[in-house]
């Protein structure tokens, strides 16, 4: 009970935050920021790429881990893939992503849950393999122009007023917080999470379900990766950009501790939100973008402040009954 | 016995997808040690291995040196991310007096920064060609091989200005924070601004380069500034990111886009009327000429301490043209 | 001797790096070279002195995810206030307190109000990333100081000024952790902090001291920078976090807390850079080498944590042996 | 009961302590006089280890006065505590397994070179902890690190620990839990010598033979409450139960024996990390328990079987199945359960609910399309909560904040669960009060009733005594000796476990 109802608290507190971000952003700036316009380009369009990269970071937090190489595999897939989407053959191109993906899932995985590697050092390392290899094999010649059909993934909309990478990500979104939440396969990623050791003893497939988080990873990125190429028309290392900060940052500020086995994929979106929201905002004032990660910084700083906050009002309320 | 196969498993992956790359790039792995005994050692360091820009500078380098008999090496920061580049960079440059370089062709990443690193090489009297971006004390190179970032900016923003009829609103996206290239170009923009008393700059971020970011930023600006008429880019990445954010809005040829470097994406938006102008840097002759330079220097020639690079205003006329007169 | 080493509990870092420089000497032509060698110390400097604040946190059993930050912070602020005419043993003087007061704010998040040292420690990051480019206005902020430039670019008796600090710094460190009490207060903190606790050490006020000191010597390796290149750009310390890190989970101490020591970071250092000046003298092109310097980490890390497995093992027998 | 003043070394009065939602001690008073043990007694919860805690420096009272060697004293943190010479032997072990034996003696206390401060002398560390290892009588070298110790070794140390600088009172929380009897004894010897010493000792402890071999006086403690002091010599025990559980506990070992089954489990010349050539049969409805001294190699048994370490040889069958290479899935899989000691750790996932906690063995037997199912569940955790009778509001309260006891049941209930057949229970009441424990002996018996088969590792000897159907003893690693019901007597056991089998045969 006391979990749950915890979970809830700490998750509408984020809601709060993100609700105050927007509000204040729509009174200082009603006319730009406060249309249906501008709120639409950030939730569907621009949100959604850091939220799909967010998740697969939250998933590994949650098994108690961390995923430094998401970006730079999303990167390489991206690349790989590239020359396949341009011929219009989408089947080989998706082959080649998620194979990249998973290729690099099953590297991360084996080597935290066999080999038993820290999941960051065995991350880094893995994000130095990946983005190395895109180096090579972009070697500066980058790959423009996609086919119309290919683009549509991103720009076009089948239901009014919903962009397809919008619908995409709400599937993804709706398929993880089902997996994670409802299922038995979710209950021993959070067990995991919570006692590793635990799980073993219960007879729970420990490694597989290690193994099988940072393959999810793997094929998010990939996933991104061929939205960014839709999305930009081009294939470019640049994109990797702070996506990996980013999708830190949201988990954090989405309230899921690196102790692992807490919270869950809403509050991703949640922390997500808010930063996009925080950059977007910015950049409609025009305040210098030095600005920016500052800002980011101190609504980390001011959401853990306020999380204590709560917690010790949740105990002075006194609804946690202690046995000696 | 679990681990070990997991290991190989794991590797293996790695070797194949890493086999699977190296043959886009087997020409770059040669290494043209073999005649290395007769011939001079000119070492190019750029910053960085993965814009367009830079390669062909590379090549230009590299045809350079087959043509005029010299052993070029081209070096590039292996992170890619500012600052740590420019680190990097000074240790490159280091490891020239290690391998007695003959002459060293320096495209700095930060002007300030390299300075040090390169009175090392002054007392261990390496010769510097200064190539592209200026450092900033020009006691430390013989020569300057390159076109006036400025220059390029004014130009470029000029020709935008003209296109939008002297007059409007325009955004100016900068490249990375402290990139000396992005400083530059923006200054010569605001300075062509100056001369247009109806051309009005309502907003100035960054997008790092990046063509993903360019694209977020703007699509944010165009929200408060609907009515804006054109947008100064400091390289074509970022134009051709504002095109993709412009076409989103629906507003692709209402909005002129100019941008920096003239690579091949961006001439094909230029023919297809997306990008409006954009400036050649010749990086490929920027290359050449550095090690032609360099080599001038060896042979005790006498040298300009000025190669100005042409730089040419490219658009829908001289796109399909203008790389003929190299 | 022998033993001393295997105490070290750094021996496969140690083998790995000694492995390597013969490698190098063999294939890469102009690597067997004094002066060669004196640049890769003198490269290592700056990352080696941030290292060693990172090495604390760990040795607790945390991590200090704003040394990279700070590193950036320390370089613009020397520039800055040099810049400004201020005396050069002032600007020194502030740039490390300025350390030491991230570092308190740091500690005191962390340890007194117990805060999760992730979240803090990623907010303080952004926060002082941000805040340096913004007092740097974005741009490199070049300075001109005679002392300043001969701390990164003199020498003394031949060898260069930040090697000797740095070199200082270790031995200083290294006779702390093994000698003092404050050295015994880390490792048993790092060991279990309520054992601690109960068994009278000032936890809270021992974990704050290790940040500060983490602080502290972020800007150490800061102003060097600002000496070796006569400049201070705000973006110089974006990779330190994250190299640091490796550095010293490369040197074998783990994030269990209570293992390892500045010796293993050391070699953890020393790998990294041997890696990256062999690489490049041997003219493997730098597309190649990001992919390469991860491939080789991930061996050594994979093969020492086997190994470790192995002795563990041996251990369990010997304890049943040594019975009867 | 008399007591001489002067002899008074701590007195306290009205001692109140409140925790978030709970009220731990409520008016509690205790004094204690010098070259005297005084046992302090009550069920987990009962308050004892808050008392010792506020005595320590841990907590702070919220009520009430302490006076201490003829002052009014109120420490705030262990360090004050430590300086008036109170220092206190934790229950669970407080020591460092990275750091050697004399370092963690010294741990936060540690001995400074004269001259500069600041600076610690290892050598003095070393040389004064050997002189104290001796001066008790361990036989331990001071430069071993402590992971490499037993279990047995290990509380020794901190027995040494506690007494590493002047003691006027030493505060035992259950120190022998984890000690054999041989242990015991030296542990006992080392109090006496504190006695005549004139040191105090305050004593906690769950085994009732304890306090009439040592204790002078005794306290007794229920639900945070003073209930009574009364004299150790005179007392007796069964009056002592019952102050302490509040009702009369009518029979501690409660068995009755039905006719085995077929065997579930067997083992064939099991050999492994640290045992060898290992043979147990247990059959259905038995209880069958693996005796001998700490670190003889029966948990390492019994994690081998389980698949939690690794087998060099031998066979394992379940149900006359043979398992290669068991590891814990197939273990579960195949009806086997294993609770193992350290339930915090190793048995239980603290932060949720018991519920989770009860189908975490068996998910996909229950929700076999693989979507959980909230109610099903909390049927489930209900459903176990009544059967074993676990103290709390509802199913749905995290399992961290149970007792002791309450833990033990909601890990059995865990596996009952998985319909498994064949449980081990390794020491199944450690840490567990008098009223839990014969709860738990109930329960076992009643196990074995439905036709389980349960392998017991235990160190208390009455407990194996008591409800055992079979003893298998262990030496080093081996099995020295088989015992049935029939001829059980501690003497035998003790026999089996320190000669070894060699006289025996002889």
């Amino acid at each position: 009970m006391l979990t749950k109802k915890q979970n809830l608290i700490d998750l509408l507190s984020r809601v709060a935050i993100l609700v105050v971000v927007v509000a204040v952003l729509a009174i200082i700036k009603t006319e730009s920021f406060w249309t249906v316009e501008n709120i639409r380009q950030v939730v569907f369009q621009q949100a959604p790429y850091t939220i799909l990269m967010a998740f697969g970071m939250s998933l590994a937090i949650i098994s108690k881990g961390i995923d430094i190489s998401m970006a730079s595999v999303m990167v390489l897939s991206s690349y790989l893939s590239a020359k396949f989407f341009q011929q219009g053959n989408y089947i080989l191109g998706i082959l080649v992503a998620a194979g990249i993906g998973v290729g690099f899932g099953i590297s991360n995985g084996l080597l935290i849950s066999k080999i038993k590697i820290e999941p960051y050092i065995a991350t880094f390392s893995i994000d130095f393999i990946a983005l190395g290899l895109a180096y090579v094999v972009c070697n500066g010649k980058y790959i423009y122009g996609f086919p119309a059909g290919f683009r549509s993934l991103t720009n076009g909309s089948l239901i009014f007023g919903f962009p397809n990478i919008a619908l995409i990500t709400m599937a993804v979104f709706v398929l993880l917080y089902i997996l994670t939440r409802k299922t038995t396969y979710g209950r021993g990623l959070y067990s995991i999470g919570h006692n590793k050791e635990v799980a073993r003893l219960s007879g729970m497939k420990v490694d597989q379900i290690l193994l099988s988080v940072y393959v999810i990873n793997g094929v998010l990125a990939a996933l991104t990766g061929v939205l960014y190429l839709s999305r930009l028309n081009a294939a470019d290392p640049s994109i990797k950009g702070s996506l990996t900060m980013d999708s830190i940052a949201a988990a954090l500020i989405g309230g899921i501790p690196f102790g692992g086995g807490k919270g869950s994929v809403l509050n991703t979106v949640v922390g997500a939100l808010i930063i996009i929201f925080i950059r977007n905002g910015m950049n409609i004032m025009n305040i210098s973008t030095n600005w920016q990660s500052a800002v980011v910084g101190f609504v980390i700083l001011f959401s853990i402040l306020y999380e204590i906050l709560l917690k010790k009002l949740m105990i002075a309320l006194g609804k946690k009954k202690e046995y000696m | 016995m679990k681990k070990i196969f997991a290991l190989l498993i794991t590797l293996t992956f790695l070797v194949t997808t890493l086999a699977a790359c190296s043959g886009s790039t087997s020409k770059d792995a040669a290494n043209p040690k073999e005649e290395a005994t007769k011939q001079k050692e000119i070492v190019v360091i750029l910053k960085n291995n993965t814009a367009p820009f830079f390669i062909s500078v590379a090549e230009g380098a590299k045809a350079a040196g087959e043509e005029l008999g010299a052993n070029v090496t081209v070096k590039t920061p292996v992170e890619t991310a500012e600052g740590s580049g420019n680190e990097q960079q000074i240790q490159l440059a280091e490891e020239t007096i290690v391998s007695k370089a003959d002459c060293v062709v320096m495209c700095p990443v930060d002007s300030q920064a390299i300075i040090p690193v390169m009175k090392q090489l002054k007392d261990a009297n390496i010769p510097v060609v200064n190539l592209n971006t200026r450092i900033s004390d020009n006691t430390m190179y013989k020569t300057f091989v390159g076109l006036e970032n400025y220059n390029q900016g004014y130009d470029t923003a000029k020709a935008l200005f003209e296109g939008m009829g002297k007059k409007g609103k325009i955004f100016i996206i900068e490249g990375s924070t402290g990139a000396q290239t992005s400083i530059d170009r923006v200054k010569g923009a605001l300075a062509a601004v100056e001369e247009y008393p109806d051309i009005q700059v309502v907003a100035q971020q960054s997008a790092n380069y990046s063509r993903a970011e360019a694209m977020n930023v703007v699509q944010n600006l165009l929200q408060s500034y609907p009515d804006v008429n054109g947008i100064f880019c400091c390289n074509d990445e970022m134009a051709l990111g504002s095109v993709e954010a412009v076409d989103a809005a629906g507003k692709t040829g209402s909005i002129l886009i100019s941008g920096q470097d003239a690579n091949d994406d961006a001439c094909a938006a230029i023919r297809e009327g997306k990008i409006y102008v954009t400036s050649f840097g010749n990086p490929y002759m920027q290359g050449y000429t550095s090690v032609q330079a360099a080599i001038d220097l060896l042979g005790d020639k006498e040298v300009k301490d000025f190669y100005e690079v042409q730089t040419l205003v490219v658009d829908k006329k001289n796109v399909d043209t203008f790389k003929d007169k190299k | 001797m022998l033993k001393r080493i295997k105490k070290l509990d750094v021996s496969g870092v140690a083998v790995g790096d000694i492995v390597l420089f013969l490698f190098f000497c063999v294939a890469a032509e102009n690597f067997l070279n004094g002066y060669n060698f004196i640049l890769i110390l003198r490269n290592s400097c700056t990352l080696l002195v941030a290292s060693i604040g990172m090495t604390l946190a760990i040795l607790v059993s945390q991590i200090d995810l704003s040394v990279g930050s700070v590193v950036s912070m320390s370089a613009v602020m020397v520039a800055i206030l040099n810049n400004a005419g201020c005396p050069l043993i002032l600007t020194i003087l502030a740039t490390l307190a300025m350390g030491a007061l991230v570092g308190l704010i740091n500690g005191i998040l962390i340890s007194k109000f117990k805060l999760d040292f992730w979240v803090v420690t990623f907010s303080t990051m952004s926060i002082m990333a941000g805040l340096a480019l913004v007092i740097a206005d974005g741009a490199t902020v070049s300075t001109q100081n005679e002392v300043l430039d001969f701390i990164g670019n003199g020498k003394i008796l031949g060898v260069y000024t930040v090697i000797w600090i740095t070199a200082l710094v270790c031995a200083i460190m290294i006779l702390v952790l093994k000698k003092t009490k404050f050295g015994y207060n880390v490792y048993s903190i790092g060991g279990s902090a309520t054992v601690a606790g109960v068994s009278g050490v000032k936890v809270v006020k021992n974990r704050t001291m290790v940040y500060v000191l983490s602080g502290i010597f972020s800007a150490i390796s800061g102003i060097m920078i600002a000496g070796m290149t006569n400049s201070g750009s705000p973006t110089v310390g974006n990779e330190y976090t994250f190299s640091a890190m490796a550095a010293v989970v490369i040197g074998g101490t783990s994030f269990d807390g209570g293992k390892g020591g500045i010796v293993g970071t050391i070699c953890g250092t020393l790998l990294l850079k041997i890696l990256a000046s062999g690489l490049s003298l041997m003219g493997i092109p730098s597309t190649w080498q990001k992919a390469t310097i991860g491939i080789v980490i991930l061996v050594l890390i994979i093969t020492d944590v086997v190994s470790e497995k192995r002795k563990n093992i041996k251990g369990l027998r010997r304890v049943y042996q040594d019975v009867d | 009961m008399a007591m001489n003043e002067e002899n008074v070394i701590l007195k306290m009065t009205g001692i109140t302590k409140r925790f978030p939602g709970t009220l731990a001690l409520d008016n509690v008073h205790m004094t204690c006089e010098k070259g005297k043990v005084h046992v302090l007694l009550g069920e987990n919860g009962a308050g004892k280890s808050t008392l010792v805690k506020i005595i320590s420096g841990e907590y702070t009272r919220d009520a009430g006065t302490i006076w201490y060697d003829g002052k009014e004293v109120n420490f705030t943190d262990v360090r004050q505590a430590m300086a008036a010479g109170i220092s206190m032997i934790h229950q669970e072990l407080s020591l460092l397994p990275e750091r050697t034996i004399a370092q963690n003696i010294y741990l936060g206390h540690e001995p400074m070179k004269k001259g500069l401060n600041a600076v610690i002398d290892y050598k003095k560390m070393v040389r004064d902890s050997r002189e104290l290892l001796e001066k008790l009588g361990v036989d331990l070298d001071p430069n071993i690190q402590i992971k490499k110790l037993s279990i047995a070794q290990k509380q020794m140390v901190e027995v040494v620990k506690a007494l590493s600088f002047d003691v006027k009172l030493v505060i035992m929380d259950e120190p022998t839990s984890s000690l054999a009897s041989r242990e015991i004894e030296k542990l006992f010897e080392i109090v006496r010598k504190l006695k005549k010493d004139g040191v105090a000792i305050i004593y906690i402890s769950h085994r009732m033979d304890e306090i009439k071999c040592i204790g002078d006086c005794v306290t007794i403690m229920r639900d945070g409450q003073y209930i009574d002091t009364v004299d150790a010599a005179t007392v007796d025990l069964d009056v002592l139960i019952s102050m302490m559980v509040g009702r009369k506990i009518e029979k501690m070992y409660e068995r009755n024996y039905c006719k085995p089954g077929e065997v579930v489990f067997e083992t064939e010349n099991l050999t492994g990390l640290r045992f060898r050539n290992v043979n147990i049969k247990v059959r259905a409805g038995e209880i069958v328990s693996l005796s001998g001294l700490v670190g003889a190699g029966r948990t390492e048994i019994a994690k081998a079987v389980f698949g939690y370490d690794p087998i060099d040889s031998g066979k394992v069958r379940l149900m006359g199945k043979e398992i290669k290479r068991p590891v814990p899935i197939k273990s579960v899989a195949n009806g086997m359960g294993f609770l193992p000691e350290d339930r915090k750790n190793e048995g239980l996932i603290l932060p949720m609910t018991i519920s989770e906690n009860m189908v975490s063995a068996c998910l996909k037997k229950i929700f076999r399309n693989g979507f959980l199912n909230a109610r099903k569940e909390c049927e489930i955790g209900e459903k176990y909560v009544e059967y074993l009778k676990i103290s709390t509001p509802s199913a749905e309260k995290t399992v961290g904040e149970l007792s002791g006891g309450n833990q033990q049941k909601v890990v059995i209930g865990k596996w009952l669960e998985t319909g498994c057949k064949f449980l081990i229970f390794d020491e199944p009441t450690r840490g567990i009060d008098v009223g839990a424990k014969s709860e738990i002996y109930k329960l076992l018996d009643s196990l074995t009733k439905e036709g389980y088969g349960i392998l017991m590792i235990s160190s208390e000897m009455n407990e194996v005594i008591g409800i055992s159907d079979r003893v298998y003893v262990m030496k080093e690693g081996e099995i020295t000796g088989e015992l049935n019901r029939g001829d059980l007597t501690q003497e035998r056991i003790m026999h089996y476990a320190i000669e070894g089998k060699e006289r025996i045969n002889a």
